[in-house]
């Protein structure tokens, strides 16, 4: 019987990896950026689980606005990169570090 | 009569007004026109004034002109109160003024200033007449600070001297401290009488006298002692009375026409005048009679002695001024108050004409003032020589003039009068008259009689003044000698002054004189046997052995008592103690509130230590902040399974 | 049965998948894997019966979002080398921090089942149940203003990421069009006054 | 007056459309957005534009004279339109007495202000003049405003322009100056929002003359009546958080320090008439000789600190301080007053709340007159240290008789206006002490110190070096200027009846409101 727990382990371990992804490539930002997308996916299973299981289309309404502005945001993000690469040629997080005081 | 008295205040502020804004329109000529016309409009009316006072019987003018405002029930006016001691003050400083305005036409005419020291000295008239017109405090208040302030621009005329400009800023913060008593004396009565109005105050004299204020822990203080004090010291600071007299001498910077008007015949007896206006208050404080009386007396004769040790001539006149200020005000708190003000009509004529004539003789030598590069001038300047003769014995109260009449009848009620302090009081003035005489005719000779130590350059160019200088010279003279003989009789025995001055009869000493009075004549005679008219007489000849006969001997005095001579030299150190000790302990304490109050304190610790506080704790919290994006990024990772761990516990 | 099946099976894809993405060396390896999570996802979703948000997730993120990831790694001329230095490093706390959170998501639901497992599993949708339909239905009316907010995003999104990387380089020939239009015959033609020769 | 008058003033249920009121308010801010917009262009339509605005806002806010109702207490020219209904938030605005005398100073300065920057402003002139129109219609707005939250929002949004005009035209040290005003006034009026915000919710409104009328308890009044007077005590500023204000001023380019000192510091004074004293009259009543205190602290203090400055401005920033003293302690000398006749001596009460108000308009004048004079000077020297003055009378007569009249003017002469709020704060603080009239009346003395002798020292004497005999008189431009200013100043010192009578009825009605204790 595929029951909703099946789903929400399977986001819960796809949230767990990306999570460990940021931690492991904590200096490449190609790779933080599709961490984030992996976050948000599993975040967005959740929502598509519920959805299903309660019988509630707002959830899949809420997954497709997170698509639209996690598709914005990798956009943006990825200008950034460029921009950052080409004045740094690098995207090494630790180079970005004027934040620091 | 509303019509008469407003064109008498306000044709010379129309004319200073002018003379002040398009001075460079209508020229030097057009200046003094103008300022003349309106003091001579002024002059005339007031003796109108004068003589419906006197011979039509005019009642008490005592009418608002405008309201300036009403606060909580306290009318705020302007208004005038005229009955016969205004209009003498009016007459008095009316035709003074008019002299010094056609005296300037001379002593000024190649100062480029020309217009600008008329339209000063207009406006001047026309504050001094606001002052003693005067029906309220807070219009007398007014007139007080005007000629304060017109002083402080007179002074300061020639304002690239330093000295000057010195000696204006003192004139005018003396004056403050002053008006710093005044107007706290201006509010007690109000306190009481919860109105600004003379008669309201007058009125309620005797009551005033009952009521008590707190001032220092539990004693009851008499509110009209408060009161009286301090418009005293609102007298004293105009009046130039000790201590606040040092102002007087170095105010002496200003042009020798407003020595003559503003710090000899007008403004500096306005506070005699005030107290004699307010007599109806001060009968009531034996405390302030006293302390008026002690004031003046210290201020008559100490003052005096300053005039011995001085060489500037006009300084010399001054120090006399403040003398004579002095024995006024020992009128004044003898409860002479007609004495007093008689006195302070003949100091303006004969004042006025000394200091003219020191002026005349100052344009003469090219703006030479130390006496001690004059003598001889008596054969190039008749007409000043003579006048200053008269000025002079009128100063010492040679019999017959005008000054021996106002001061012999002034410290006979001294010697009469019963308030405390008295007794210090008439041995001060009579001592006052031997050191009055002693340096008026040192100067006297000094400057016209001996050796000629003239320049040899000013010489070839001495001659007597113009008409315009010696015209006011001799205008005044006439008065300096004879004025007296008429106006003895009504003004200190007679019923002159009617309501306008009130006499407790317990200290009525002008009363119990006016009991022997049988004229001038009798008066005269009466004088030739007081002790006052030989110590003048005294002062003179010791002045001609000392500066004329043996000027070896002076010298030799001044060796021997070479201490006393260093202290009247530094004037009992009171300027040297203004400046070293009160001028730089206000400045230190400034400086001390400034660096360390505000600096250190609030903005050092309070402020700017609130900021380093903040800081320097931010400085131990950044190092958290490691700018690294995936630090934050890592702390919110664990935050949220902090969270997430510590909800479902 | 076979949907749980499928479940485990795509299951599987997808973490590895996943895993693929967060540890391979290089990141177009990375980019590929996690196309493969996609479509892992995608799949996943088809058996939850999201079809039109199945379909987006290809379309949109592997057909558009994943090849701007391939474009912008392989254009970037990237040193791997470095960004790998050290990548252990925290590698202990990523994974017990991963470990934590699946543990406590495992926790929740499973340990403390707070009813979740027992729901009852929907019934299929009929034949003629159309997602899409559905979705469009609500999506227009009740969110037609966060809908339109959306759509504000993404221009937002395309004209910063367009102003963020445009850059005019010294020295190229670009047409100004605005200038052009804006031309006037001064200042093109120049008409000189000359004396007419004789001959 | 009824204790519950204030209240009652309003018709309540009166939904008036925009007025007068919001015409002056919103006319200077329409046009100063309008001179953003079109930025600096050669022909300089900004500074024309500037002051054509900023005259007919002031010929529009004499109406608020001509029209004023000088028997009543009401509040007059009354606008009220629903603005955030969720908080019961009205757009309320309404003038009496007290607020109309400062609407139509800040309308009369402004002009001033424009013609006094007409040329000398070089850099991002169109941003000046329009900061200076948009405070304009805020500073109005704040005086007008009868909503607290209104209020609130205009009060800070004040801060923006004047924090860039100090930021952006100031001297070298502006940002250390600009940080500290900022953070000064805002520390201060964040606290009251909170009193403001617990106001509304004991009382279900944000009207201010519905707190007026709230009851509160002892311990309510005193932490509401403390929040105020951070507030507002920063905004006087009061001593001992003055400190933001010789720095402030002396960075602020000559506008700047006109407003700032004419408008912006008689917000406290304001807000203690508006807010402090009725909201919380027996909090007042228990701590009046806090503030008593503090303000003879800030007369004698401050006047010796005065006395050693160096730099012009800030002797004029001192000074400043010293004189608002003078109208703190006409404000809170009432109770003393009562404790020490006995009596309902009403008289001697309004003649202390007159003689503050009188001082604030006058010193609005008065100081502002002072600092154009510094920057008349700068703008030839650009130096406003004393030392580097001396004799400029030699060079600048005309000028220098003004800058002599200003001065006297300042030390409180009477004829001029700075002698009117003095005299009457002397007098009535003599009703309730000796002491307290002896430490007020030393400004007479300390007043005429520091500023106669800066005068000596800068006007008088002989001229004391090139630069000074360089100078040249005042142009057209500036004289213009400090004459209309001195001839008001002369105007309200010789014949101050109309503003004290267009005072009167409220402040008669604010002295009925704080005899009447909460409690």
């Amino acid at each position: 019987m595929l029951t909703l727990t099946h789903f929400l382990m399977l986001s819960g371990v796809l949230f767990a990896i990306s999570i460990a992804g940021i931690f492991i490539n904590r200096k490449n930002m190609i790779l933080l950026l599709m961490c984030i997308e992996l976050l948000l996916l599993s975040v967005n299973f959740n929502f598509i689980a519920f959805s299903r299981y309660l019988g509630d289309i707002n959830g899949q309404v809420f997954v497709f606005f997170i698509l639209t502005v996690a598709a914005a945001e990798a956009a943006i993000g990825l200008a950034i990169l460029v921009v950052l690469f080409r004045t740094r040629s690098s995207i090494n997080v630790q180079d970005i570090n004027s934040m620091k005081g | 009569m509303d019509n008469i008295l407003l064109t008498i205040v306000l044709s010379p502020l129309l004319a200073a007004i002018i003379a002040g804004l398009a001075g460079k329109q209508i020229g030097r000529k057009g200046a003094h026109t103008v300022t003349i016309l309106g003091v001579a409009i002024s002059c005339a009316l007031s003796l109108y004034v004068l003589k419906a006072q006197l011979i039509d019987g005019m009642p008490v003018y005592n009418e608002t002109v405008y309201q300036w405002m009403s606060v909580g029930g306290i009318n705020m006016e302007v208004g005038f109160l005229v009955d016969r001691l205004t209009a003498l003050m009016m007459s008095v400083v009316t035709f003074v003024s008019l002299m010094v305005h056609i005296y300037t036409i001379g002593y000024m005419h190649d100062d480029p200033g020309y217009q600008r020291f008329f339209s000063y000295i207009s406006l001047f008239t026309f504050s001094m007449l606001m002052l003693v017109m005067s029906n309220n405090f807070l219009q007398l208040f007014f007139g007080w600070e005007a000629v304060g302030v017109v002083s402080y621009l007179l002074i300061g005329f020639w304002y690239t001297r330093p000295t000057a400009i010195f000696a204006n800023l003192k004139a005018f913060l003396v004056n403050r401290v002053g008006d710093f008593g005044f107007i706290l004396g201006i509010a007690a009565i109000v306190l009481y009488t919860g109105s600004l109005d003379y008669f309201d105050a007058f009125v309620a004299g005797a009551d005033i006298a009952g009521a008590t204020i707190n001032i220092v822990g539990d004693s009851q203080w008499s509110l009209l002692t408060v009161a009286c004090i301090g418009l005293f010291v609102g007298a004293m600071g105009k009046s130039a009375q000790v201590p606040l007299h040092v102002w007087l001498p170095d105010s002496m910077e200003g042009p020798t026409p407003i020595s003559a008007l503003i710090h000899a015949a007008t403004m500096v007896t306005a506070g005699v005048f005030m107290v004699a206006r307010m007599s109806p208050l001060f009968e009531f404080s034996e405390t302030a009679l006293t302390f008026v009386l002690v004031i003046g007396a210290t201020t008559a004769l100490f003052t005096g002695f300053l005039g011995l040790v001085q060489n500037d001539i006009k300084r010399v006149v001054a120090y006399s001024t403040l003398s004579q200020l002095g024995y006024m005000t020992v009128a004044l708190g003898a409860s002479a108050y007609a004495a007093g003000i008689f006195h302070l009509m003949t100091h303006a004529f004969f004042k006025a004409l000394l200091f003219l004539a020191a002026g005349s003789v100052i344009i003469a030598l090219h703006h030479e003032q130390d006496m001690r590069k004059m003598g001889g001038l008596k054969k190039y300047m008749p007409i000043t020589y003579w006048t200053s003769l008269a000025g002079s014995l009128a100063l010492i109260g040679f019999p017959g003039t005008a000054g021996f009449f106002s001061k012999d009848a002034l410290i006979e009620a001294v010697g009469h009068s019963g308030i405390a302090g008295s007794g210090y009081a008439y041995y001060c003035v009579l001592a006052g008259v031997l050191i009055t005489a002693l340096y008026s005719f040192r100067m006297f000779f000094l400057v016209f009689h001996g050796k000629e130590r003239i320049d040899e350059d000013a010489r070839h160019h001495l001659h007597e003044s113009p008409w315009v200088v010696t015209l006011p010279l001799v205008m005044l003279a006439i008065p300096s000698l004879i004025i007296g003989w008429p106006t003895i009789g009504p003004l200190l025995f007679g019923d002159f002054f009617g309501d306008a001055i009130y006499v407790l009869p317990v200290h009525d000493v002008l009363g119990q004189l006016g009991a022997d009075y049988h004229g001038p004549v009798a008066f005269l005679q009466h004088g030739l046997q007081s002790p006052v008219l030989y110590l003048a007489l005294a002062g003179v000849v010791i002045a001609w052995y000392l500066y004329l006969r043996n000027p070896l001997a002076a010298q030799a005095i001044k060796d021997r008592f070479a201490v006393i001579h260093r202290l009247l030299d530094n004037k009992y150190y009171l300027d040297n103690f203004n400046e070293q000790v009160i001028a730089r302990a206000s400045r230190l304490i400034g400086m001390g509130l400034w660096r360390g109050g505000d600096g250190a304190l609030i903005d050092g610790v309070l402020v700017d230590g609130t900021a380093n506080l903040i800081g320097r704790i931010a400085g131990i919290v950044r190092r958290v902040q490691t700018g690294y994006l995936y630090h934050y990024a890592f702390a919110m990772v664990i935050g949220l399974c902090v969270l997430v761990g510590w909800l479902i516990w | 049965m076979y949907e749980l099946i499928f479940f485990g099976m795509y299951a599987f894809v997808l973490v590895a998948a996943a895993i693929g993405v967060i540890a391979s060396r290089n990141p177009v390896h990375s980019a590929m894997f996690l196309v493969l999570a996609f479509v892992a996802s995608s799949a996943l979703w088809l058996l939850m019966e999201a079809e039109f948000l199945a379909m987006t997730l290809v379309l949109v993120y592997v057909g558009a979002v994943m090849v701007l990831f391939l474009f912008v790694v392989m254009m970037l001329d990237i040193d791997v080398k470095s960004l790998r230095t050290g990548i252990m490093r925290y590698a202990p706390i990523g994974i017990i921090v991963a470990i934590l959170s699946v543990a406590q998501v495992w926790s929740v639901v499973w340990l403390r089942n707070s009813g979740l497992p027992v729901m009852a599993r929907p019934a299929a949708a009929p034949a003629d149940y159309s997602n899409t339909k559905e979705l469009g239905a609500v999506l227009y009316t009740e969110h037609v203003y966060a809908f339109e907010l959306a759509a504000f995003i993404l221009l937002l999104a395309i004209i910063a990421a367009i102003t963020l990387t445009m850059r005019r380089r010294a020295g190229l020939k670009v047409q100004n069009v605005a200038e052009q239009v804006a031309v006037k015959r001064e200042d093109r033609v120049r008409i000189v006054k000359m004396e007419a020769e004789s001959d | 007056m009824c204790a519950g008058g204030l209240a009652d003033l309003v018709a309540r249920e009166a939904f008036t459309d925009m007025g007068l009121l919001s015409t002056i308010i919103w006319l200077p801010i329409a046009g100063g957005v309008v001179i953003l917009a079109l930025g600096d262009q050669r022909a300089r339509p900004d500074r024309w534009l500037a002051l054509v605005v900023s005259v007919i806002t002031f010929a529009l806010s004499l109406a608020l004279w001509t029209d004023f109702d000088f028997t009543s207490a009401r509040m007059q020219f009354v606008e009220r339109l629903p603005w955030i209904n969720a908080f019961k938030v009205y757009y309320y605005l309404g003038v009496d007495g007290i607020s109309t005398p400062l609407i139509l100073l800040t309308t009369f300065l402004t002009p001033m202000i424009v013609i006094a920057g007409w040329e000398v402003i070089k850099e991002r002139p169109a941003q000046y003049f329009a900061a200076f129109l948009i405070l304009e219609g805020l500073m109005i707005g704040t005086f007008a405003a009868l909503d607290a939250m209104l209020f609130y929002v205009f009060w800070e949004a004040m801060l923006i322009p004047m924090f860039i005009i100090i930021g952006v035209w100031g001297g070298e040290r502006r940002v250390y100056a600009t940080l500290k005003f900022f953070l000064y006034t805002f520390l201060g009026s964040v606290l009251m929002l909170v009193a403001l915000v617990y106001l509304h919710l004991q009382s279900g409104s944000y009207a201010i003359l519905d707190f007026h009328n709230l009851p509160l308890t002892g311990t309510e009044q005193t932490l509401i009546f403390l929040a105020f007077l951070v507030a507002f005590a920063v905004k006087v500023p009061m001593w001992p958080v003055h400190t933001w204000l010789p720095d402030a001023h002396v960075e602020a380019p000559t506008g700047g320090s006109v407003i700032l000192a004419a408008v912006l510091l008689k917000m406290g004074g304001y807000g203690f008439v508006r807010f402090s004293l009725p909201i919380t009259p027996d909090a007042s009543s228990a701590l009046d000789w806090l503030l008593i205190g503090l303000s003879l602290i800030a007369v004698v203090y401050i006047g010796f600190v005065a006395l050693v400055q160096q730099d012009m401005k800030k002797l004029i920033a001192y000074s400043s301080i010293a004189h608002m003293g003078f109208v703190t302690l006409g404000f809170f000398i009432v109770w003393a007053i009562l404790a020490n006749t006995g009596m309902e001596d009403l008289g001697a009460i309004s003649m202390g709340i007159t003689g503050g108000m009188v001082q604030m308009i006058s010193h609005g004048l008065i100081s502002g007159a002072l600092f154009l004079c510094v920057g008349v000077l700068y703008d030839r020297m650009h130096s406003r240290q004393i030392a580097d003055y001396g004799g400029v009378i030699n060079t600048m007569p005309k000028f220098s008789a003004l800058l002599v009249f200003f001065a006297l003017a300042n030390a409180g002469l009477p004829g001029t206006s700075g002698f009117v709020g003095e005299f009457l704060v002397i007098l009535a603080s003599f009703q309730a002490s000796f002491w307290y009239a002896f430490l007020a009346a030393t400004t007479l003395i300390l007043g005429a110190a520091y500023t106669l002798w800066m005068v000596k020292r800068v006007v008088f004497g002989d001229i004391a070096n090139d630069n000074v005999k360089a100078l040249h008189d005042m142009n057209r431009r500036e004289g213009l200027i400090l004459i209309v200013l001195a001839i008001s100043v002369l105007a309200l010192g010789l014949y101050p009846a109309p503003l004290v009578e267009m005072m009167e009825p409220s402040i008669n009605n604010l002295i009925a409101h704080i005899l009447q204790s909460k409690l």
